[in-house]
């Protein structure tokens, strides 16, 4: 039996390599130190941090959580300080947290992204930049720069002109081919793939007959899309040959292996550190004891080992009908 | 703005007793020494709900005494129904304490506790603080009908003076529980918890009179613990919060977005821009 | 109070006037017999008949059902007994069906939809057609007609041209922009939409390391995919003006009012069945007592009723973020 | 291929009695009289959880007897848990009978049951049935560990002859059961329930030595009910059947998909094509 202590857990984004595969997720995860009570984050992999954008944001009216079945929707709003602000006042601090720091920037054009990659990556408390291309875009009618191979290619190519550390993109499941999207990404320069953002959707309060969001639409995350996000890193896997940080409804060890055997090298945990803040942590445990019990010595063997293609024949005229 | 999380922890408990004290409305008593030590009234806690595919819920701490606390909540949705499916013997893991809690420790002598509906979870704890300071307490305390208002009868028992109110009449006062609190003497100070509408009359009715009201508010939560930014309340940003609250989207605007679960639950009547 | 005997629940696609607002979905309801023992099918609006094709279809290998949490994931295959076999042996037996009968055709070019839609329509015993457009594509890599509106509105506009009864085409929501896949599908001729399919999904087995269906990939229903869907129908509803058969994940008359709030004529009730084969029954009593409760006499008044454009000016820059 | 299902209904039953035959293997004993009368050897349930979000869970029918039937089940995931959490006098409804059920009334006198793991939930009614008819009956079954060969016992009571075979060896004769069955005299009739791989190995071996052996498989089910095409095996589709069964894909072929909850669970072996 593999000794638990001499395990390589190690994941790889570009040139920066997290001890662990686990992430607390952009938006889910504050600064890492609203978790700091409830778990050791030297235990995490990395921290992401919540987007920030060029200027201050006030985000969406409330309501801006909705419980689902088995998931939530949210519509926060991207509420930042703006990256003037964080530059002063926040991004010192990240310099305290125990595990690697992963700045997101989100804008509403390519120069946004450029600009406020540009600031944040400049810095040394941050050590990697993933580009949050699934917010809505102004210009193409709620569509996000995600949904779309070549807007995709010009943010990435843009926020990699400024900076050498490591850049993940961060894709969209609302698509229907994401493969495509994936390989504009890699070819753009982007060193890892986020995979996937939250999925879109609404609901409705019948009494009040109004949508139950402020915003009215939101994203869906938690345990109801897994199978979606699953889905999304096998064939993210198939198409690029970068690490991929496989997140959607990420709650047990069992959930992570399923995303690491479809291709991803790391794993991200969002809505599930508020059904248990332990989470990151539970997770992570039951990822070594898989490890322990089937004598795999490094994560990587683990990487897309279930990603043999596709079974038989009838995949290409299958069908889920 | 106290920040109670960084004394917060995930508690493991045990339930002891558990009690429908109306019509789908749960008492459930957990075996917390360490909490009951901690607490301070106006905390609440996240209950991480066993079994997987849900979010934890976020309740007010009733009771703190000895080595048990308890939750008493409405079945309003899925996670409050499994919550109150719990049986005694089972265990229940809670992050708590949370939030800033109310300030009970003013010179004011007369209070006006106002709750309404659920809120009374979350007023027992000062009611008892402010009674063992020598204050009178009166609990103007609304609700749908008589059913539904719960542990009446143990406030009036701690020694709290009662305005009742009913939607319906069938107990007490036939209207608004605010509109009760207009009718009466006006109390030195206010705490209040309760539906959003009920809070926007008390701040309404407190700042008309510069009457120092304290709100602890409900929003929907996310993660409870200050990291998801989904519980938000705007308020206005003084000076002297400035250097260590971001600023909001409008330029020269001093209102902001504060996070109820963070910030909160309780701000003062007056910080509120809703 | 309004008397629940009077109620108009009637639900109008294009010339077909259903009773009932409930109908029984398409593969998960056989062909409305199989259901006969648990519920009276005269309270159903109508069953949507299993998607038959040109050729007999074997459909795929074993798992092709696995759960998920709030949901399921199916990868059927469109088994099927072709379409000379259905209209020598099955059709005639629709007949007895106490409610309405569509029939459903699926296909892997226009001719193949044209032909049976064709064969299909000039039945009696089938009251409209439904065009199941979101199964895959052998010419376009996995994705469906419905993710193209060009593809869409060919295989629409062929099917159109077969026939007069109610054609109801049925989209994906595997798609950036739903609202443009519905106008092309509308303005090729479709009476009504039904929306929407299954989310595209996958679930791995960490045992075994591999896929657990046996065609790998499947599709996602159930209560998980209601925000989806309930999103899909209210950005549909605002794109077109034709009758919407809403669903995925309807599970109670309050998921059903969602549907119906948000914009759709008639609502679909799939997976449920499989948890409680009286679910089109309670939801339909649900939707009466609703009804009743609040004075509203007929059903169409509450067509679209949460309907009401976009909350506030955040929408444009809102983001799930 | 009978269909039961014509006469299936939703049976709303109350659960009388619980018990944990083994770890994670649960009893469950629920009031359905008329259930009783109506249920044959071999058929299975769909158990409709209480609650929302799940789907059905198809489990065999064990005891038929009085008023009472019962379902003996394994805790294998998230509805199998739901299930096992219900509690004495809680209401659970299911629709059943479902399935073609076992024929117990052929003429051989010297049969084998052959159970393996969850099979054995399905083969008791059977048993008896035969027994009943004065047949001699081996009971062969299989389970990883003694500890699982749950309610053995209650088979040996009702006149069975016990064959046990464990994966370690910790009861009966070590290895597979169907390894133990190939050491045996050879019965003149078999019917077996259990995981895929046992019930191939059943199958070559009744072929093999011309035995009329029937096998109730076991596949992931969708409605239970044949409406859904999630539950199919490749069968042979003979002549005889050709006017009532759809043809296959491949043209020639006479292999078809048939659906395991409608035109089985019980299949002759001859029949199969997987
Ligand atoms: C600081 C704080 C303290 C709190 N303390 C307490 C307390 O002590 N006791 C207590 O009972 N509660 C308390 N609450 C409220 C409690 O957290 C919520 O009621 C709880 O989260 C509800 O969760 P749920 O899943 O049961 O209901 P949810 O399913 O989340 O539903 C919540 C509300 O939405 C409504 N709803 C659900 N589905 C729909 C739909 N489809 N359409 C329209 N409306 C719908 C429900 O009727 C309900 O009113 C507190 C909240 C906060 C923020
Ligand atoms: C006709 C018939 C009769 C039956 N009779 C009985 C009976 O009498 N008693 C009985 O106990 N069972 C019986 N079964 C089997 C029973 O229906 C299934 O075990 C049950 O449906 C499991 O449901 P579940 O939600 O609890 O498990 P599921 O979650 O559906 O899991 C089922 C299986 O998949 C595995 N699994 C779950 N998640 C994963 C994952 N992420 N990766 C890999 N594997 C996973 C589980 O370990 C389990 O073995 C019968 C089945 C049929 C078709
Ligand atoms: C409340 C909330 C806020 C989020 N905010 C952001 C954000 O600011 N930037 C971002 O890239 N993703 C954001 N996300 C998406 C998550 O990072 C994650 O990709 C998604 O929720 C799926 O993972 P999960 O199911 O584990 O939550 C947010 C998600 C939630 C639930
Ligand atoms: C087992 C299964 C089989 C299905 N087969 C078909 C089909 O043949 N044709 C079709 O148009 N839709 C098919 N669907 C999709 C359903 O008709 C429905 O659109 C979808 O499941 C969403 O609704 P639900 O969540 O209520 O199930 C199938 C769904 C399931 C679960
Ligand atoms: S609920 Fe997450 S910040 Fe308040
Ligand atoms: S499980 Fe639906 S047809 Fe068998």
């Amino acid at each position: 039996m593999v000794d638990s202590a001499k395990l390589d857990l190690s994941a790889r984004i570009g040139s920066l390599v997290l001890p662990y595969p686990t992430v607390g997720l952009s938006g889910c995860y504050g600064s890492g130190a609203e978790f700091a009570p409830y778990v050791d984050l030297a235990r995490l992999g990395a921290v992401v941090l919540k987007s920030v954008t060029r200027r201050p944001r006030m985000g969406n009216p409330t309501p801006r959580i909705v419980h689902t079945p088995a998931g939530m929707l949210n519509a926060i709003g991207l509420q930042n300080p703006g990256i003037d602000w964080y530059l002063q006042h926040d991004v010192a601090k990240f310099a305290q947290t125990p595990c690697a720091t992963i700045g997101s920037v989100a804008g509403f054009s390519v120069d946004d992204y450029a600009y406020v990659c540009e600031r944040l990556a400049a810095r040394n408390e941050i050590a990697a930049i993933e580009l949050n291309i699934s917010c809505p875009n102004v210009a193409h009618e709620g569509e996000t720069f995600a949904c779309d191979p070549d807007l995709t290619a010009r943010v990435v190519r843009a926020a990699r002109d400024t900076t050498d550390k490591p850049l993940i993109a961060k894709l969209s499941p609302n698509v229907s081919d994401i493969a495509t999207i994936a390989r504009s990404a890699v070819a753009a320069g982007a060193d890892a793939l986020a995979v996937v953002n939250t999925v879109r959707g609404m609901a409705i309060d019948i009494v009040q007959r109004k949508p139950r969001l402020g915003n009215v639409t939101g994203g869906l995350s938690g345990p109801a899309i897994r199978p979606i996000a699953v889905l999304a890193v096998y064939e993210v896997a198939r198409a690029v040959a970068v690490p991929i940080v496989g997140q959607g409804g990420i709650e047990t060890a069992s959930d992570a292996l399923e995303f690491i055997l479809a291709g991803a090298s790391a794993v991200g945990i969002g809505t599930a550190n508020f059904a248990d803040p332990r989470a990151p942590i539970t997770i992570l445990d039951g990822i070594i004891e898989y490890m322990v019990q089937r004598n795999v010595r490094s994560l990587r063997e683990l990487v897309g080992a279930a990603n043999t293609g596709f079974a038989n024949i009838n995949q290409v005229e299958g069908d889920e009908g | 703005m106290a920040l109670a999380s960084s004394i917060s922890a995930v508690v493991p408990t045990r339930i002891l007793d558990r009690s429908e004290v109306a019509h789908d409305v749960i008492l459930l008593g957990i075996e917390a020494p360490d909490l009951v030590k901690k607490v301070r009234p106006g905390h609440f806690a996240m209950a991480l709900l066993p079994g997987r595919q849900a979010a934890g819920v976020a309740l007010g701490i009733y009771e703190a005494h000895g080595s048990r606390c308890s939750l008493l909540f409405f079945l309003a949705g899925d996670r409050t129904r499994r919550l109150g499916a719990l049986r005694v013997g089972e265990r229940l893991d809670i992050v708590a304490p949370l939030g800033n809690g109310f300030d009970c420790e003013g010179a004011q002598r007369d209070i006006a506790i106002v709750a309404g509906g659920v809120g009374i979870a979350s007023v027992l704890l000062p009611a008892q603080r402010l009674l063992a300071r020598g204050a009178r307490v009166r609990l103007f305390y609304g609700a749908r009908t008589a059913e539904r208002l719960v542990e009446a009868e143990r406030f009036a028992a701690e020694g709290c003076e009662l305005l009742l109110a009913t939607d319906d009449g069938s107990r007490g006062y036939h209207g608004l529980v605010t509109d009760l609190l207009a009718r009466e003497e006006a109390p030195e100070r206010i705490l209040a918890c309760g539906p959003t509408p009920m809070l926007r009359a008390v701040s309404a009715y407190a700042q008309e009179r510069k009457i120092p009201a304290q709100l602890s508010l409900e929003e929907a939560f996310g993660c409870g613990v200050g990291g998801c930014w989904g519980c938000v309340v705007p308020i206005v940003r003084t000076s002297a919060q400035a250097p260590s609250f971001p600023p909001s989207e409008a330029d020269g605007s001093d209102v902001v977005h504060a996070r109820v679960c963070a910030e909160g639950p309780v701000f003062w009547a007056h910080e509120l821009r809703w």
